[in-house]
């Protein structure tokens, strides 16, 4: 499975792309690759134009102006469907599987294995089954040895495994996570990062989009954090401490404020407070 | 009634045995069929009966023609009464209730197929009668042009008199539409009368209205004033108080009494002496139509106060 | 059951459609050019268009048969009253997040206690229409406290109900008159309150029920603290519990008033017919709901008003009436009625989707 | 619109009840104790329970008249078969989160169809027949196209739709026959498809369709892709959409399941009696989700199982029959029926709520 | 409204508080005190118990064995009604306010200020409607300036302030915060962060749970961690450093494996790496 990080050519790429809401400019002259193998850190506070950027590379949404290139190629995708042929998947935070559903049903959702001709056609429930059990138990969930299971009754960390497992085993060459760890607990998360970095040992390109500076810099490869829709800083990993990440993310300055206590007076965390 | 319960019948009353009839006709909330109920009880209490009244859903009239009418054979009577209102769907059921050695007899509606069912004889009245009678009434009065109002939309027996009128007012020069309410508005006497008046406004040349029901008729009579043809004649099937009352102070032309407590109550006895002692009338009993006008609406009244259940709605 | 749809075709990590600025019950402020489009968001706007549009529309094609003549005024306002009186608490029920499908049988409840009361019994009318309020009381009451505590859709809680009360009206006014139509009358001041008429007898005192329904619902809905619950229960059940909003007590209100309105019309029109019967009033369960939703009542709850029911009411009096009076065949009336009533919904959807993306 | 009380009476904190262990469309397998509990779990356990106590119910108190016997029998196997066709689908459109109120119309327009072109012109049914399918997917097509394009709430769609479906009905059989009956016939492999009895007359062929319909349904729910989609797209539907399912192509899919088979009652009953009406079926709507929630449908979606529908409609043929062999007063039936229901929905409720904490 | 925090009896106690559910033991033997002016943050990864001590307190559910104590006496509530009249307010993460009404209406809500009297009785909305922008000003929300605008129209970290404001409005002696920042981007926690100094400074006795040790450290006075239902360690501000807090929570150990880069070889990001 392990492939070695040699590929040079982006799996997607967004080239001086803006994109206009009636008065809103969401992003603006935008630049991106996306590599195999590599987590590419999507950074920004609320209303910084993350989803946008999601919804422009998996076809929600158009750009106003420049391009999306796949593979080399400039693409125009009609729909999500369009994107997901060419391999980019996405996981979003609270929609992404079915409670009252099994887990092996949720997990070939969309992509259901089948066995059987014309009307005999039907669901290979076994493979099924044995795949998403497989699949999970490779992603590092063991607790889940049952592909009847209702979804409703896993964690979320279970759940956002899951879709992650789903979507990497049903050949995505890009992933895209929009704040997977958001609603999780320190566990769970910990469980989602590292689906992550398994995901990206596969060589498959990640697009990993957070407001945890903490999560970015446990995952990512690559970074860039937007401000108002710009981008406004882009770096490598350990290019840059977490604290200058938290400052390049507008809300870092204000909870420092807090935190270095201003309103309240020293809080005594030695070295680790200033760097928070 | 109190009589019959007096000369009773001896053999009856001294072995005790009871004779089981299913009798399967219209539902109660239908305002004509309480009276018929009402005879049909009345008999089994006179006599010893077990009554089994299987109420037709008028909602679901077809289906539940058939159902009521299986259940009824299933239920193994010694004699079956049963209206007979969707001919095509009722009659196969009479020839298997035949076949499976039940007496019928075909109760109110039904008067041209019961003997060809095999049935052994029929309580009631002929549709198209109702309507022909009526037209002569419209003609009398001098009125050609009547529209007939379907409350209930799929019941062939309304639309047999509406067809019975159609046909005589037209053999005489005359004519006649048929309005049918839009469905869930017959039950609205209110929401009736605006339809009508609605209908009424846009068919100017209408000079009165033949209803199947009372409550219809008080909606023509209200629709017939709001457009400006107040005494324009109504005649309609049902005898309610208020309609009586109506007749008597001339807003309404007539009512036809289609004496369903005879349906009732003569369907249940004779279902009885047939099944008891192999006695049974032989053919037709008509029960109507009866007509009520203002010449014989004094005493149709008289009787009404005394007992009302018997005669229709208070 | 149409929640995942109820929010529009929704995109990705859209949240359902807001709209953006309109308090559905705020008071009425005016500052320019904001007053219209405020005025544009509010719930109504669309129930109010289908109910203008529409008017006018059969003033064009009914008008020389009289839809524009007193009588034919009479006539629409008349249906929409009657409707109205049951459909707006209905609304206020769906903005609470539940149903009542029991009115339709509660109407030929109250009905038959007049009717039973006067016409079975001569006793006056008064008695019958305080036992119909009594037993609407009652059943509301059961209604709501069966959906409160078994948690069951109320859909079906009161589709039980509905039949039960169809058999049980039905089996008493035969067991007391032995039949399941009869007279009624009333006098006095029963008569003024239930069965008053004016302009030739042809505006019923429905008329003014109504009114005085819609204008007592929509301060209660906009002003009262009630309001302020009912529209919190039918938002977040459960966020509305947990700020002390008395659910339960919102949820079972609302049952009596549906029951009580049905009740109220039912008795009018049976003292104004004078005529009481079992099956009144079936036909309001479907068109009630139509008003509600015409007249922008959120199927799934939280949102709409009294006055937008109202305007769906008025949309259904005058489709009903108009058609009959454009003159065509008859037999198509209800075939029109299903398509005006297609066109009022798409219409006002559209309506209501353009004045909020335009803002 | 019963979402919020959907989940029943939630704590501050508590997210929906969940099932704990059972997939509702997956095989069964076998693992000793643990089948039981997921026999205990499955949607259509109260349905199944509901029908056997009222079947056992019914052969103590009606089993002198007739309950029990071949023809007892047939006679609620048969209210159950044809209502079972209808409510079905409803109950897969219900599990894929939408709802069709047309069905009712669209039995009578089935209805007509064979008899118009039988009875009336004396064509042979089968073009009848085909004439009434080629509408329903018309119908169906037209539903789903509305409810997936605007958005707007499939009840009020689909209203409106039953109402033009039952004013053209009557329309066009009125100027076609001149009447809103006709009698139909049938013969050949018309005859046999539709109109075939055995024992003794008594037991129709609606039962073979019924069957077949759930067997293909239920293989359709547990085994295919379609029928993964449908409980995602009632699950959830923007979910849904994202992982690729083509929701919108399941729901008119089903829209027109839904005609469809309304359209195929329609025709066995009128074939059978030889008889049409345009108001046949009518009291199929409520009855149908009635059926459906009774067998464990989720009101707001995602949840069932055709088998749990079909044990809806048997309780419901159960009680219909049953009630008219009690030979108890006439008057009481309907609210001996509406009472029963209440029962079966309550005791439906506890039961699985029974079956869900008891793991 | 800055009282002096000279009071020295707990508004509320728990005392050897245990809840058991049917097999689980949710919480044992635990005993908390909640003094006026101070945040007391518990701390605890997911199924730890947090909630089961949130509704301890506030009569949703009641305890197997052991007190709720309130103003030194002993109190059994019924309902979470009850808890609210002696002053406890509880905002909780997701259901704490209505997107489809108003600011002022949510802000009133189950306590709105009426005039007039009998059946004239209504809402006053306009001093509703004053109250609600004051609040929201007074902690800090400036952005909000029409009572009428719907409440689906503010962001995340703005409905949290109008839910914490409410509750502190209407005489919230104690306030329990249910982890009011996970779903939150960082500028948005600050000012919720924010929000809890100025409750606190109100003399108001705040209980803020959550699974985020910096927010935690960022805003409380005492600490308790919980791991399964139990006090793992309990200790003051300026006491221990957020790597020590972090370890505690269980979550901890492993959110470190992957940062400290047993799988990725090392983060650049210097003495920060290790506090975290
Ligand atoms: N469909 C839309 N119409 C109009 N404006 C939009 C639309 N979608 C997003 N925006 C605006 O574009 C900007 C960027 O939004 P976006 O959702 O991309 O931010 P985000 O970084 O994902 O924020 P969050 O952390 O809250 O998810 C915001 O100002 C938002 O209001
Ligand atoms: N009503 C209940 N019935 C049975 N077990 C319960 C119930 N409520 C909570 N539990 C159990 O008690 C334990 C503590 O749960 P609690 O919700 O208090 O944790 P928590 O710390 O709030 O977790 P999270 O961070 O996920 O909110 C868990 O094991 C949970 O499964
Ligand atoms: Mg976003
Ligand atoms: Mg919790």
């Amino acid at each position: 499975m392990t492939e070695t990080q040699t590929a040079t050519r982006p799996v997607v790429e967004l080239r001086g792309v803006t994109k206009r809401y009636a008065g809103v400019t969401a992003v603006s002259d935008l630049s991106l690759r996306l590599m195999p193998g590599e987590v590419f850190c999507l950074l920004g506070e609320n209303g910084a134009g993350k989803s946008t950027v999601i919804k422009l590379l998996t076809g929600v949404e158009r750009p106003t102006s420049g391009s999306v290139v796949v593979d080399g190629e400039e693409v125009s995708f009609s729909s999500p469907r369009a994107a997901r042929d060419v391999g980019i998947a996405t996981v979003y935070q609270e929609v992404a599987t079915l409670p009252l559903m099994s887990v092996a049903r949720n997990f070939v959702l969309g992509a259901e294995p089948t066995v059987g001709w014309g009307p005999f056609k039907r669901i290979d429930m076994a493979t099924a089954s044995r795949t998403a059990l497989a699949e999970l138990k490779n992603l590092g969930i063991r607790r889940v040895d049952d592909g009847r299971q209702l979804v409703g009754t896993m964690s979320g960390g279970e759940r956002q495994a899951l879709a992650i497992a789903r979507a990497v085993h049903f050949g995505a060459r890009v992933l895209v996570l929009d704040e997977p760890t958001a609603a999780l607990g320190v566990r769970e998360s910990a469980t989602v990062l590292r689906l992550v970095s398994r995901v990206r040992e596969r060589g498959v390109a990640v697009l990993f989009i957070t407001h945890n500076a903490y999560h970015a810099h446990a995952a990512g490869d690559r970074f860039m954090v937007l401000r108002r829709g710009e981008p406004s800083a882009e770096f490598a990993r350990g290019e840059r401490s977490i604290g200058e990440v938290i400052e390049l993310m507008a809300g870092g300055a204000e909870l420092q404020s807090l935190l270095t206590g201003v309103e309240r007076g020293q809080v005594g965390v030695g070295d680790d407070s200033s760097a928070v | 009634a109190k009589d019959a319960a007096a000369t009773g019948q001896p053999v009856a009353a001294s072995s005790g045995e009871q004779i089981k009839i299913a009798f399967v006709s219209g539902p109660l909330n239908d305002p004509f069929f309480p009276p018929l109920y009402q005879g049909a009880q009345d008999a089994a209490k006179q006599l010893p009966i077990k009554l089994n009244y299987i109420p037709i859903d008028e909602a679901d009239i077809q289906a539940s023609s058939a159902r009521t009418m299986e259940a009824a054979i299933a239920s193994k009577p010694d004699a079956i009464v049963v209206g007979d209102f969707i001919t095509n769907v009722v009659d196969p059921l009479i020839k298997k209730a035949v076949a499976a050695g039940i007496p019928v007899f075909v109760n109110q509606s039904g008067q041209d197929s019961w003997e060809k069912d095999g049935a052994l004889g029929f309580i009631g009245q002929f549709g198209p009668d109702v309507g022909a009678q009526s037209a002569k009434r419209f003609l009398d009065a001098g009125k050609k042009n009547i529209t007939c109002v379907v409350n209930v939309a799929g019941n062939p027996y309304l639309d047999a008199i509406c067809k019975g009128l159609g046909d005589g007012l037209r053999a005489a020069g005359g004519s006649s539409d048929v309005f049918t309410l839009p469905s869930g508005d017959g039950t609205d006497q209110s929401k009736t009368t605006k339809d009508l008046s609605g209908f009424l406004a846009t068919h100017k040349d209408v000079e009165g209205v033949m209803t199947l029901n009372n409550l219809t008729g008080y909606a023509a009579i209200d629709a017939l004033n709001q457009a400006g043809r107040k005494g324009a004649p109504v005649g309609s099937l049902g005898v309610g108080k208020s309609a009586i009352d109506k007749v008597n102070n001339g807003s309404m032309l007539f009512l036809v009494n289609e004496q369903p407590y005879l349906d009732g109550y003569l369907g249940t006895i004779t279902a009885y002496t047939y099944a008891k002692f192999g006695l049974a009338p032989v053919g037709v009993i008509k029960t109507g139509p009866q007509f009520v006008d203002k010449s014989n609406v004094e005493k149709i009244s008289a009787v009404f106060d005394k007992y009302p259940n018997v005669i229709g709605p208070k | 059951m149409d929640l995942p749809t109820a929010t529009g075709p929704g995109t990705a990590t859209a949240a359902p459609a807001l709209p953006p600025v309109a308090d559905p019950a705020g008071p009425a402020q005016t500052s320019g050019r904001s007053t219209v489009r405020r005025l544009l968001t509010r719930p109504e706007i669309g129930g109010a268009v289908s109910a203008l549009a529409l008017f006018v529309f059969f003033s064009i094609f009914a008008g020389d048969n009289g839809f524009l003549t007193q009588g034919g005024t009479a006539n629409w306002v008349n249906a929409a009253a009657e409707l109205g009186i049951v459909a707006v608490p209905i609304g206020l029920l769906m903005i609470a997040g539940e149903f009542d499908l029991s009115v339709g049988a509660m109407v030929g409840v109250g009905s038959m206690s007049v009717g039973i009361t006067t016409g079975g019994y001569g006793e006056p009318a008064w008695l019958g229409v305080i036992v119909g309020f009594a037993i609407a009381v009652a059943v509301g009451v059961a209604n709501g406290f069966m959906v409160v505590r078994t948690g069951l859709p109320s859909f079906i809680v009161t589709l039980a109900t509905m039949m039960m009360l169809l058999g049980g009206a039905l089996a008493v006014s035969i067991w007391a008159t032995g039949s399941s139509n009869v007279s009624a009358s009333s006098s006095g001041l029963t008569h003024a309150l239930f069965a008053s008429k004016w302009m030739n007898d042809q505006l019923g005192v429905a008329l003014v029920w109504w009114v005085l329904l819609l204008v007592v619902s929509a301060w209660m809905m906009s002003r009262t603290r009630f309001g302020n619950w009912t529209y919190a229960t039918g938002g977040n059940v459960v966020a509305a519990r947990l700020v002390g909003v008395p659910t339960d007590r919102v949820k079972i209100s609302l049952f009596v008033a549906t029951s009580v309105c049905a009740v109220l019309t039912g008795t009018v029109q049976t003292l104004t017919l004078g005529n009481g019967n079992v099956t009144l009033g079936s036909a309001f369960i479907f068109q009630a709901v139509a008003a509600a939703v015409i007249g922008g009542v959120l199927l799934t709850g939280g949102y709409g008003s009294p006055m937008g029911t109202a305007c769906g009411a008025a949309t259904y009096g005058i489709i009903s009436t108009g058609v009959l009076l454009l003159g065509w065949n008859a037999d198509l009336t209800q075939l029109f009625i299903g398509a005006l009533l297609l066109v009022a919904v798409l219409a006002n959807h559209r309506l209501r989707a353009l004045a909020l993306s335009g803002s």
